[in-house]
């Protein structure tokens, strides 16, 4: 548009996302929000590695991995990106290389460190959507402030054993204090689980394909949100808040999947209520100890 | 009132809760309709009721902590958080479904 | 056991399957039958390359790959185990070439055909369950048939657009004739649609992701079935037939999934019923036309 | 009986056959308890219904072929295959839900 050219993708492009194109809800103008979108998936492990190959395929403009660790064998049963010569590679390389194969139209950003909350405002504010693909509850409460504070919508799935469960929170991404928000990580967990409730895969263990089940869903509402044209945050005043709900999977439940419905913002969240004080400052000035707030230790290991 | 009125319900733990409840995801409950007092049972009630007559493991805390269900577990009424229902105040009604999920943080 | 090891796996093993391990309902137990079975895809696109990555990953013995085509640029999209440098060479070697690096512990072996009536039964024998990862109805109708016959577990899914369909049919896997078998899919569909209403990927579009969910939860349904010792048939006199499920998916619906009971083994089905003329030698000797059947043509291309 | 009697049902469509009912997946219908001889309506009567004065779609041949829902579709009576309730003849309840899957292929 106003480039003078005629075609808006090129004849590789039309080839390569054809299929996708001619399904009704993405169109041209579908497959062309994709292309100029960023997406920014944290954590590059059994629900990452899913998410971003798909979210790669279907041709996102900018993605970007963070995860600080190392490919390890014990990963290789889930992590579908790494394999068993990039054991030891940083997870971040080794995706990355999996996906330029995939699609090298992409643009690919390798943030190889864990998030925190010095971190996390400079990652999260340069894309539009952002995949909680991490496994701890630090990480997520403070994935879920930088997303409010900066007014990203999340995409928030986790997974044990034979069971995963898929979230999307703060959408429509209003700022706080607009009641016609999404509810965000807090409204839905006000209070942490005491650690000892909290299991990781390690220790619970995980069957590799339930938590990609988990990740493909969230390529899956990554790509319909940006198809949508739900990034944006639209004018709040013609905002009717969707209820939000949270899909539930257990592999041996019978029926497998279930929907619930959720709370809306809660009028006295500490993020995104009207009343919040969480501010980016305190974000970044380290007034907010993550760890300590989930009864973990030691604190700077697990964000 | 001759016998003692009962109320159906179905009792759903997830994500890791049923392994407190018999490795047992659904159990279909009887329970009466009112409690010592003679008021309608709530959800409240009920989540004493499990602890305390249902769930054969030790660890009470995984569960109920200082009173109230702990938290990192939704609890869920016919499908709708529990906050768009009055949360423990609702009274039960027949063949309600009560789920409770803990949240996973794996990934 | 009996051979005189005192672990049944290697020390590699355990690291690599170990998350997989501490899973209540898989254990020692279930990860050794993993290793000893053979599991065939049919199909290496858009069900069966993410199908085939986690089947890989959690360590089943041989795994078997159907396919006649070669990669093009259109498959790549939703089709993961492939990628730019291998467009051009048959799918079934570049997924084996792709499952190698993910696990090089199993025996992969590569059919590089299409499935037809005068090799389903000599390739179908060789392992012990089967995946319907095809895109045709008169696919589907043989690859059944076959999977009757020859009393094989049969995981067939579909998709088309933002929609996906899952099915276990024969199970469990008794004789044609046995009530408490489980449906084939004649059972379910004893008449095929009329051609006209059947669209391929290539004419409808389809969601790379979508595709993606179906194609896990098929590797979820073979993991579950193998270690919980489904595969072989059991003493018939035991089986109380349990409904057959399927699952639904929607990605625009709200709810997204939802589970509808099928019906059990019919009696007069042409494949598995008391009645049934159906035989191997029927299959072989080519006396039955799928593509007619299914009103499609050229027949031979099709399957 | 001074009123016409009504029965509420919703009707689904889903693989695609959504596209032939103006591309709603859900229908809330209220339909006649009897049918022009004062019968029960069943299912049967239901599909000429939807067939005749729902779907605007001119490709009738597509939802059904010589009198019967075409091959290829399911027809799930409150999520359970209609020939375990007694396919066409089965009549209709308050409440009931009937779903409408078309088969997909694709993979
Ligand atoms: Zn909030
Ligand atoms: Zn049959």
């Amino acid at each position: 548009q106003g480039t003078g050219q005629k075609w808006p993708l090129s004849a590789e492009e039309y080839k390569r996302y054809g299929r996708q194109m001619i399904v009704p809800s993405i169109g041209i103008l579908g497959q062309l929000r994709l292309k100029s979108s960023s997406v920014l998936i944290i954590g590059a492990g059994g629900l990452g590695c899913p998410a971003a190959a798909y979210i790669a395929g279907a041709g996102v403009g900018k993605i970007g991995l963070v995860d600080g660790d190392t490919v390890e064998v014990s990963n290789l049963h889930r992590q579908i990106l790494h394999s068993t010569c990039t054991v030891g590679m940083r997870k971040v390389d080794s995706a990355i290389c999996f996906l330029k194969s995939i699609n090298p139209n992409a643009t690919y950003v390798a943030h190889p460190w864990h998030i925190s909350p010095e971190n996390a405002q400079e990652i999260v504010g340069g894309y539009d959507l952002v995949l909680d693909c991490t496994d701890n509850p630090a990480s997520r409460y403070l994935i879920s402030d930088a997303c409010v504070l900066l007014s990203k919508i999340l995409i928030s799935a986790s997974a044990l054993r034979t069971d995963g469960q898929l979230i999307v929170l703060n959408s429509p991404p209003l700022p706080p204090g607009n009641v016609a928000g999404g509810p965000c990580y807090r409204c839905v967990f006000p209070k942490p689980p005491p650690a000892e409730s909290v299991l990781t895969c390690g220790e619970g263990g995980i069957l590799g394909p339930v938590v990609g089940v988990m990740g493909v869903l969230q390529a899956v509402e990554t790509i319909e949100i940006i198809v949508q044209g739900k990034i944006t945050p639209p004018d709040s005043t013609q905002i009717v808040a969707s209820p939000t709900n949270m899909v539930l999977y257990s592999a041996l439940g019978t029926p497998p999947f279930r929907s619930v419905r959720l709370r809306p913002r809660r009028p006295d969240c500490f993020a995104c209520s009207p009343d919040a004080t969480l501010r980016l400052e305190s974000l970044k000035g380290g007034s907010l100890d993550y760890a300590l707030f989930c009864g973990l230790m030691p604190a700077v290991n697990i964000l | 009132m001759a016998a003692e009125e009962i109320i159906p319900v179905v009792v759903e733990f997830t994500g890791g809760l049923e392994m407190l409840f018999a490795d047992q995801r659904k159990h279909t409950l009887a329970v009466p309709a009112k409690d010592e007092e003679g008021k309608p049972v709530t959800v409240g009630w009920l989540v004493n009721y499990l602890c305390e007559k249902v769930m054969k493991d030790s660890r009470k805390e995984m569960f109920v902590l200082d009173g109230h269900v702990r938290p990192g577990i939704l609890v869920l009424i016919n499908d709708a958080d529990w906050e768009l229902e009055g949360e423990a105040s609702y009274a039960l009604q027949p063949k309600d479904n009560i789920l409770f999920v803990s949240t996973l943080h794996g990934g």
